[in-house]
């Protein structure tokens, strides 16, 4: 058994688990913390993929950049109690888990765990390490993705002017 | 392309423009300047009479010119015998309308000349219409004025009739836009060109199944117009509520606008698919004889009586179409027309008592024809013309009606004849618990008889009545050739002269010594 | 000509080949900057001109329009150029054809038609910020992108902006509760959605080995498609479902409509839908033309779905912005009808239908916008709009003809779109949908002819409405009713347009 | 002078006009000109034909005149034409004649009328003698249905001329739709014979019965039973007689010219205008001729017991009427047009004479409130002696030779049982004319004193139309003497019947029949002897023996008030046909109409469609939670669909 | 099997997404719906990966960096409209903001 799987299997673990504990948890704050455990995990598991890059992303913006700000709500608003109105009732519960197995369930039913590509994309063939490295990905931005990440840039100068005209107080 | 029609079409158009340059505030200038555009407008119209020449091409006046090229939608107007009547029908009830709302309508005047004016205009297309998407857009289009004037300007129930009309025909309408879909790509599958032209529709020899999916997606909508039996509840509501211009104008063409559907489109397209329905169709038209016979006799209000009269007498008409004969189209055509006229003049009527006593219940009357004398004479007249009695013009279109049709079912026409008693009964039963019997009810004593704008309503359509009763033959004359090509269309060449005089060779004598 | 002007034309001649293409989009981009740091260093700020404006009299608004004026006449130089300027650009990212700028168009008379109508609005509800007119100017962009993209990338970025835009938008009368609450249940799904449009993504991303949609065409058009491909269609089909409101995907429409500022509102159901429904096609109608039998028959069911359950439940509103929400989820039912056809026919009646709907829908919003008095919207039909006929009659008879459009009453745009739309069915064999799209409109009639009822036949007791319509949005109005007339009469050249413009 | 045939209806439609439009305002004094004037014009026409005819040698006496083309649709054609025959022109003569008698009594009659009323009873009047002359000189089957109905028409008119009072005009309502019953068999008739003959004009299709029909095909048996359908309602015969009674509530004259002398006679007249085809039928005539007996004795056994003198009147002319039929039945057409002329006196008569003693009475109609009136009335009493002596068929009165000469002609028909029945009916008609005559003017006078002293005779404008006829009643008969009689004055010809016969051409009645006198006498002889056996009989039970009547009804209750009750036939048909009708009516109209359609299918749609949209509207809970489960469940199914479907 | 393949990136992928479904269907509080909203974003960024290495395609990985980047922009929006709802109901549970339905 390979360190990648040994490493897969464990970060996947993990990952599930917090996730779980994300969605069941009742305080929120330990919501966000097992959140930021998870996203540790993908980012790990995109290691294990080669893509140390984005795996650097993932941890500075996520969990460095918006997890910081889900508690600073969370703060903002003192919800950092547990509150009793937090889950749904249990038929929705049910309705849920079954949807959710369903979703899964369909999508590994057909086939999809072994799955394995068809290399048939243009720029297809990239080696994996290449492919990670910070200085591919950042040509790509500034070349061939150049529209979608100037794009991408007003996304996030929307996303400020909403925050603001939302968030701030009245007049 | 002469334009004569297209000016005909749009003149109304002119008068809305001119309407609106009056203020609302000033009525009486309102009512004038619409009734000296509708009086205009049927002069403007009138030569049609004589403009339409019965030998000639089988659609005369064609304005035709390309419309959605992308689609092969032309705007294609002409006129063929029968259309030239209902167009000059149309154009007389107009002015006779907005005289009758002079005192009625005191609601938003301007408005509702407007709305009638545009009425006009959609009618006339309906007749006008050589192009099936033209016919559609007018179709619906007078759906809209004829809305908004039951909805606007009716009685208690006004909204439920005005939505329930236009629901019924709008849902009919579009049913047939379908089939006009079908049978425009039909046409493009089987020559390569689009096309909504009618005469090219016609050309078209479309297969037998086909046939029949498209004919009832048609008759469907023209059924529930005309109305036949079992389509035909929103016409009392509709009468009933409607002001009385628009229940003349819904009588006296809108419902011709049905039996006009088949006579141009439904048949004529799918002969043996209305062939095959005959049984059907002419079975249904013998039960809204008799059914509307029987309901209209048990109405209290005159209205209803009335709207349930014309169930009956459009079944005569429908009849007539599937006599199949030249004789019963013939008859069928003059029938529209006499409906128009005499029903017209009967809702005109309504409307006078309306407006003398605020109710239409017959209850309330009763020996009307001392205090009115004139009145009752013109009043007996229009009931004798809707019983259809000799010498009057009803009779002229049942009789070939009945005639026709006996040549080809001598059952049904047995059964429909039966519908000659019931009007009597019911007719009569009306006019007998209007206008005889003591003044009972005080406030009838004091009625006004006939004023003189009244007269002039109801003068041009009496003197109709008689002439089309004693000397139908110019009618007659001006629909025989496009009712022959309509036979032959449908039935095909070999049976146009239906059933010439050919002697039945005798039969055994039974008994005979 | 002064050599500044000279030297603009030539830098804009270097840059033109990359710029072209996307021009409209770079404008309103850039307009959409200018108006919020015009606003930040308050430039051509006068203290409040009529007496009901809260706030000062900002420039934004008009540097938004001149911007989306100038982005519609670049459109229209695009559309002149399309024969050699035509192709794919920024590496396949985005193409510039007839069918991205005719739908460029239509969302731009979408945007246009809204600042024109919103104005007004703005200042009786004091929501005259410079940042209004940014997110719209941005939204707009994000839907050009989308009209344009031709990578699932582009797509995705392009809906985000918008989906972002809007989301704020909504919410933007922050001081009602119900703007927020639709701005969180928009949020809230909208996100949810992009998860799934985004796995989806994924999943045909990793079943072709590319984003382009020309790649993904290439490899879609040989069979097998494996179960992956299958499921990222069908989870795309989630996405941009949701983005277009079908049934099932549709319950945060109304709700939405109703609790966003009317402008919005409108903007939303033409704009958005407009977007929504050019990636949709382009992804579909193209991309996935190979796999046809597979998402024809589910748009089928969906379509049958979306008509019906729009139209049964608008029957039941009294609020009319939540009625027309349910009418354009409705609409979105019979634009699927025209995806199913699924030919050029098909999609030349539905790039007519957006034109057409997008007149007639902003066109009622305008109505009800200009019939909203100061800090509050009147949408209630039944209190609101009883017996207003008689006190404003050109207010009501515009709202008729838009119902009477959307009823599809000749001869207005609705008509002949729903005509266009039928015949698409019928000649693709669809004839049962079409017998179905019909009864749908016929439910349909009862509630569009309940507002003219309303306006006409009833009469209210209450204090009648004083509605003050403001130039501009008399300017709107106007353009939509002769709009919605001109594409009813003369339906020929839109049609040639829209058939120029299929893929 | 065949151009001058329009003329005869057209004056009296001038009439019409005249009287119509400006009687109002002209007053009485012009009416009273024009309304008799025209008619009476009309009549000198019409004699002037009849002696343009007669110059004629028989086989050529037809004139014909084709105003225009009146309906051309199709194959089918019907012109606005006149015949001017032998037989319509003897129905002319008696129109115009006995109708222009009749209006000059009317001027009398109603002079209480106001202007207005006056000029409508007259425009109506002339109305109606125009639709009487179209029926009679109609060239074809449908203009004479235009005649048919326009008579139906002015009955209905006039007999609710006083529609003030509502029975009036519900009576004048029930004789038109009793006669639409059968105008509706009419019409079948006429559409059968186009679609046999090709045509409807007399000259087309009569000359071709023979040739074209079989004798006694289906054909003609459908041809012939349905226009006889329409005669029964015309001529009031059973079962459709029922509106000839209550039509007596129009004024006495209107009784007498439309209700006794003409419109109820066109029913005869059409039955022996078509005679030809009629001849193809036999099975048809024996129905004739049978319901013609039947009417006859059933409608004077109702007579016998009536107390309005009018009713009585009313049911002997039904009962009359019933002779005729029987007479053509045996295809005796001239004999029954011959009792239609001498009918046509005579009862004209009785009824004007009754009008005068209701005129002087004031309205008084129960011949038990009269009596004795022979001493103020001397007149009318000697005129309306005649008449009821014609009426019995006393010889040598009018009524004595027609009535004679059908009886004989059944008799020779070999019919006997039809014969007695006729003997019988003679004898009834003898003593319940006899019975009217003598409550009304001998006895003593039963009335109030109060009208005692108002009693007096009627002005001459009533009493020379009464003598005049009264003449008619007495000589009217002599046009057709029978052979028997005839050689016994010296070989006197049967005028009418060299008349007639022509016309009757191939009707076995037609060519002079050598009969075997001894029984032509004994027939003779009984006739008259029941006849006079009925007279005495009336004297012994009204005059000599008051009492005896009221004892006899006493004696056999049950069939007197049967009697009294006409058979209870209105109620008969009001339970089985009026009611049903109006129930099922209603029911049409509550029930399928507002129930079944309107109700349950459309409205049922309504509300399916409200149930449909209350279920997709509340869906829309408001709660983010329920969206994102409705949105997961659909992502959901579609994936199952695109994984596994 | 001890070899990793695509198929257990992918199943990981599809289970985290589910979890995170089913999280948003089931909580109320609205910030933990947001979160559980990330755990499906990510789900999808794995996916991504994954496909991108297998494939050899740098299309995927730029995708992730614009996911993230869009991510963080909901997330500010998001948070945002948490805020103003907050203000109105002092709570930010969504089930308390249903005042339009039907």
């Amino acid at each position: 058994m390979s360190g990648i799987a040994i490493a897969f299997w464990v970060l996947a673990t993990i990952a599930v688990v917090s996730s779980l504990l994300v969605i069941l948890g009742r305080n929120p704050v330990a919501s966000v913390l097992f959140l930021v455990v998870s996203f540790f995990c993908l980012a790990g598991l995109f290691v294990t993929l080669h893509a140390h890059f984005l795996a650097a992303i993932q941890v500075l913006v996520y969990a460095g950049a918006i997890m910081v700000l889900f508690l600073f709500v969370l703060m903002l608003l003192n919800l950092g109690t547990p509150q009793w109105f937090d889950f749904a009732g249990t038929p929705t519960k049910v309705v849920a888990l079954v949807l959710g197995v369903g979703f899964v369930g369909a999508l590994v039913g057909a086939g999809v765990g072994d799955f394995t590509p068809s290399a048939r994309g243009p720029a297809a063939g990239i080696p994996p390490d290449v492919l990670g490295s910070t200085e591919a990905i950042g040509t790509a931005l500034y070349s061939s993705f150049f529209l979608p990440f100037l794009a991408t840039a007003l996304i996030l100068l929307v996303a400020m002017v909403g925050a603001v005209v939302l968030a701030r107080r009245e007049r | 392309m002469t334009g004569y029609l297209t000016a005909i079409l749009f003149f109304p158009i002119l008068g809305i423009v001119l309407l609106a340059g009056i203020p609302g505030s000033n009525r009486t200038a309102i009512r004038q300047a619409t009734l000296a555009v509708s009086i205009l407008h049927f002069l403007i119209a009138l030569p049609l009479w004589w403009a339409y020449r019965p030998g000639g091409a089988e659609y005369q006046l064609v304005d035709r010119v390309p419309w959605i090229e992308v689609l092969g939608v032309e705007y294609h107007l002409g006129v063929d015998g029968v259309s030239v009547l209902l167009a000059l029908l149309t154009v007389l009830l107009t002015p006779l309308a907005v005289l009758a709302s002079w005192r009625y309508i005191d609601r938003h005047v301007k408005e509702f000349h407007i709305l009638l004016l545009l009425l006009t205009t959609g009618m006339l297309g309906v007749f006008f219409a050589l192009d099936l998407f033209v016919f559609y857009v007018f179709w619906e289009l007078m759906l809209v004025p004829m809305y908004f004037i039951i909805g606007v300007w009716g009685g208690e129930q006004r909204i439920y009739a005005a939505v329930k009309f236009f629901l019924y025909t709008f849902i009919g309408g579009l049913l047939m836009l379908v089939g006009i879909l079908a049978l425009y790509f039909y046409h493009e599958q089987a020559t390569g060109v689009y096309t909504t032209s009618l005469a090219d529709l016609l050309a078209l020899d479309v297969p037998g199944s086909l046939q029949l999916a498209l004919f009832v997606a048609f008759a469907l909508a023209f059924a529930i117009k005309v109305p036949m039996f079992p389509f035909h509840t929103w016409l009392p509501d509709a009468h009933v509520q409607a002001p009385v211009a628009g229940s003349v104008i819904l009588a006296g063409v809108l419902l011709k606008m049905g039996t006009y559907g088949f006579y141009r489109f439904a048949m004529p397209l799918f002969p043996d698919a209305a062939v095959a329905a005959l049984p059907w169709i002419a079975g249904l038209a013998v039960v809204g004889i008799i059914y509307g016979a029987m309901v209209a006799l048990v109405q209290p209000n005159l209205k209803k009586l009335v709207a349930y009269s014309s169930v009956s007498h459009l079944g005569f008409v429908m009849l007539g179409l599937f006599a199949l004969n030249a004789t019963g189209v013939q008859g069928s055509v003059i029938q529209m027309i006499n409906h128009g006229i005499s029903t017209g003049a009967l809702f005109f009527i309504c409307g006078m008592l309306y407006e003398r006593r605020h109710t239409y219940e017959i209850e309330e009357f009763g020996g009307l024809a001392s205090v009115m004398p004139w009145f009752a004479v013109v009043f007996m007249v229009v009931t004798l013309s809707s019983i259809g009695l000799p010498g009057l013009n009803g009779f002229v279109g049942e009789f070939l009606i009945l005639v026709g049709m006996f040549q080809t079912h001598p059952w049904m026409t047995g059964i429909a004849t039966i519908g000659v008693i019931l009007a009597a009964y019911y007719m009569l039963r009306m006019f007998q618990r209007v206008m005889f019997g003591g003044v009972d009810r005080e406030e009838n004593r004091g009625l006004p008889d006939l004023s003189g704008r009244e007269l002039a309503v109801l003068v041009p359509l009496v003197a109709l009545i008689v002439w089309i009763g004693v000397y139908p033959a110019p009618f007659l004359h001006r629909t025989e050739p496009s009712v022959e090509r309509f036979v032959e269309r449908v039935v095909g060449p070999a049976s146009v002269a239906s059933t010439q005089a050919v002697p039945i060779e005798a039969e055994p004598a039974e008994g005979a010594p | 000509m002064s050599p500044e002007i000279q030297q603009l034309i030539e830098a804009y001649g270097a840059v033109r080949p990359a710029l072209f293409p996307v021009l409209p989009a770079a404008i309103l981009t850039v307009f959409g900057i200018v108006a919020l740091l015009a606003d930040l260093f308050e430039l051509g700020h006068t203290r409040g001109a009529a007496e009901d404006v809260a706030g000062p009299e900002i420039m934004a608004p008009y540097l938004a329009m001149i911007g989306t004026v100038l982005a519609l006449g670049a459109v229209v130089w695009q559309w002149l150029e399309l024969a050699d300027a035509g192709g794919s650009y920024f590496n396949g990212m985005i193409a510039l054809d007839g069918f991205g700028v005719f739908l460029s168009g239509v969302v731009l008379v979408a945007t246009l038609l809204t600042l024109l109508l919103t104005v007004g609005y703005c200042r009786r509800n004091d929501m005259q910020l410079a940042e209004y007119y940014h997110l719209i100017l941005m939204t707009a962009v994000g839907m050009l992108i989308m009209v344009q993209a031709t990578s699932l990338v582009t797509i995705f970025v392009g809906l985000e902006l918008m989906s972002v835009g809007v989301y704020v938008l909504t919410g933007f009368r922050r001081t009602r509760l119900r703007s927020v609450e639709g701005a969180l249940k928009y949020f809230v799904l909208g996100a949810f959605s992009t998860g799934f449009f985004l796995y989806g993504v994924a999943l045909v991303y990793g079943s072709t080995g590319t984003m382009d949609l020309a790649g993904i065409r290439d490899v879609v058009s040989l069979p097998p498609a494996g179960p992956v491909l299958l499921a990222g269609v069908g989870l795309l089909i989630v996405g941009f479902g949701f983005k277009v409101a079908l049934v099932p995907f549709h319950m945060w429409s109304p709700d939405v409509y109703q609790g966003a500022p009317a402008p919005v509102t409108g903007f939303m159901a033409t704009g958005v839908k407009a977007a929504g429904f050019a990636a949709f096609v382009r992804v579909f109608m193209s991309t996935f033309d190979g796999l046809a039998d597979q998402w024809v028959p589910t748009l089928w069911v969906l379509a049958v779905l979306t008509m019906f359950v729009g139209n049964l439940a608008a029957i039941r509103q009294d609020d009319i912005k939540r009625m027309l929400a349910y009418s354009s989820i409705a609409h979105a039912g019979y634009l699927l009808v025209a995806m199913v056809a699924h030919s050029d026919l098909g999609t030349t009646a539905l790039l007519y239908y957006l034109a057409a709907y997008t007149l007639m829908t902003v066109g009622a919003f305008g109505v009800v916008i200009a019939l909203g008095e100061k800090g509050t919207e009147k949408t209630s039909i039944e209190r609101d709009y009883a017996g207003i006929a008689w006190r404003h009659p050109l207010l009501a008879a515009a709202m008729a003809l838009f119902m009477f459009s959307l009823t599809g009453i000749p001869p207005t745009a609705g008509f002949f779109g729903k005509f266009s739309i039928l015949s698409a069915a019928v000649s693709a064999g669809h004839a049962p949908l079409a017998v179905l799209l019909v009864v749908a409109s016929v439910i349909s009639a009862y509630y569009y002819l309940k507002v003219v009822v309303a306006m006409y036949m009833w009469t209210s007791d209450r204090p009648p409405i004083r509605a003050r319509v403001g130039a501009m949005a008399t300017i709107a109005l106007l353009i939509a009713v002769v709009g919605v007339l001109a594409l009813g009469i003369f339906p020929g050249e839109w049609v040639e347009l829209a058939r120029a413009a299929v893929l | 002078m065949a151009a001058w045939i329009w003329l005869v209806p057209a004056l009296p439609l001038a009439g019409v006009l005249i009287n119509g439009l400006l009687g109002r305002r002209a007053g009485k004094g012009l009416v009273a000109i024009v309304g008799p004037g025209t008619v009476g014009a009309a009549f000198a026409v019409t004699v002037a034909l009849y002696l343009e005819l007669l110059g004629r040698d028989p086989g050529s006496r037809v004139l014909t005149q084709t105003l225009y083309t009146w309906l051309e649709a199709g194959d089918f054609t019907a012109r606005a034409a006149f015949l001017v025959d032998p037989l319509s022109v003897t129905l002319m003569l008696v129109v115009t004649g006995v109708g222009f008698l009749i209006h000059v009594y009317s001027i009398g009659y109603m002079h209480n009328e106001d202007a207005r009323g006056f000029a409508r009873y007259f425009t109506y009047l002339n109305l109606f003698t125009f639709a009487m002359l179209l029926l009679v000189m109609a060239d074809n089957f449908l203009l004479l249905f235009v005649g048919w109905e326009g008579v139906g028409l002015c009955s209905y008119l006039l007999i609710g001329f006083w529609f003030k009072d509502k029975a009036n005009a519900s009576a004048g309502k029930k004789a038109f739709i009793v006669n639409r019953v059968g105008d509706f068999g009419f019409l079948l008739g006429i559409f059968l014979i186009f679609d046999t003959f090709g045509s409807v004009a007399f000259a087309d299709v009569l000359p071709a019965a023979e040739s074209v029909l079989a004798l006694g095909g289906p054909l003609a048996f459908w041809i012939c039973l349905f226009l006889f359908v329409g005669a029964v309602g015309k001529s009031a015969q059973i079962p459709l007689y029922v509106w000839l009674p209550d039509a007596m509530a129009g004024p006495t004259p209107v009784s007498a010219l439309i209700h006794a002398a003409t419109m109820v006679t066109a029913g005869i007249y059409m039955v022996a205008r078509a005679h030809a085809l009629y001849e193809m039928a036999p099975a048809v005539l024996a129905v004739v001729a049978g319901i013609g007996a039947a009417t006859a004795l059933y409608a004077a056994t109702i007579g016998l017991v009536q107390t309005d003198i009018k009713k009585v009147l009313a049911y002997s002319t039904i009962s009359q009427l019933g002779y005729m039929f029987l007479a053509v039945g045996v295809a005796a057409f001239t004999a029954g047009i011959f009792h239609l002329v001498t009918h046509a006196f005579f009862k004209a008569l009785l009824f004007l004479g009754a009008g005068s003693v209701i005129h002087s009475l004031h309205g008084e109609q129960d011949m038990t409130r009269m009596g004795g009136l022979k001493r103020w009335m001397p007149v009318t009493y000697w005129t309306m002696l005649a008449a009821t002596l014609a009426i019995a068929g006393i010889p040598p009165f009018a009524g004595f030779f027609s009535k004679d000469e059908i009886l004989w002609k059944v008799w020779d028909a070999g019919h006997p049982l039809l014969w007695a029945i006729g003997l019988a009916t003679a004898g009834l008609t003898a003593l319940y004319m006899f019975r009217l005559f003598f409550l009304t003017f001998h006895g003593e006078f039963r009335g109030t004193p109060e009208q005692q002293s108002h009693l007096h005779e009627s002005p001459p404008s009533m009493t020379i139309p009464l003598v005049a006829l009264g003449v008619l009643s007495v000589i009217g008969g002599w046009i057709g003497i029978p052979p028997a009689i005839g050689h016994v004055l010296g070989d006197v010809p049967n005028a009418l019947e060299s008349w007639l016969g022509p016309v009757f051409e191939g009707a076995h009645a037609g060519e002079p029949h050598h009969a075997v006198p001894p029984a032509e006498y004994a027939l003779m002889a009984a006739s008259v002897a029941v006849a006079v056996i009925g007279i005495l009989a009336a004297r012994h039970l009204w005059l000599t023996r008051p009492g005896l009547p009221e004892r006899i009804a006493l004696r056999f209750q049950p069939i007197y008030a049967l009697l009294r009750n006409k058979y209870f036939v209105d109620e008969l048909y009001d339970a089985v046909i009026v009611r049903p009708y109006d129930a099922l009516s209603r029911f049409a109209w509550r029930v399928v109409d507002d129930g079944l359609i309107d109700g349950l299918l459309v409205g049922g749609t309504a509300r399916v469609v409200k149930w449909q949209s209350a279920i997709s509207s509340r869906a829309e809970s408001g709660y983010v939670s329920t969206y994102v489960i409705v949105f997961f469940g659909g992502a959901v199914a579609i994936l199952v669909y695109y994984l596994f479907g | 099997m001890s070899e990793i393949g695509v198929g257990h990136y992918l199943t990981l992928s599809a289970i985290l997404f589910a979890i995170g479904a089913v999280g948003v269907l089931t909580r109320k509080n609205a910030i933990i719906v947001f979160m559980a909203i990330e755990i499906m974003l990510n789900a999808a960024n794995l996916a991504f990966v994954t496909f991108a290495t297998s494939i050899g395609d740098l299309a995927g990985m730029v995708m992730v960096l614009i996911v993230i980047a869009v991510a963080a922009a909901e997330a500010a929006v998001g948070l945002a409209i948490i805020v103003a709802m907050f203000r109105h109901r002092e709570t930010v549970n969504v089930g308390s903001f249903s005042t339009m339905r039907g």
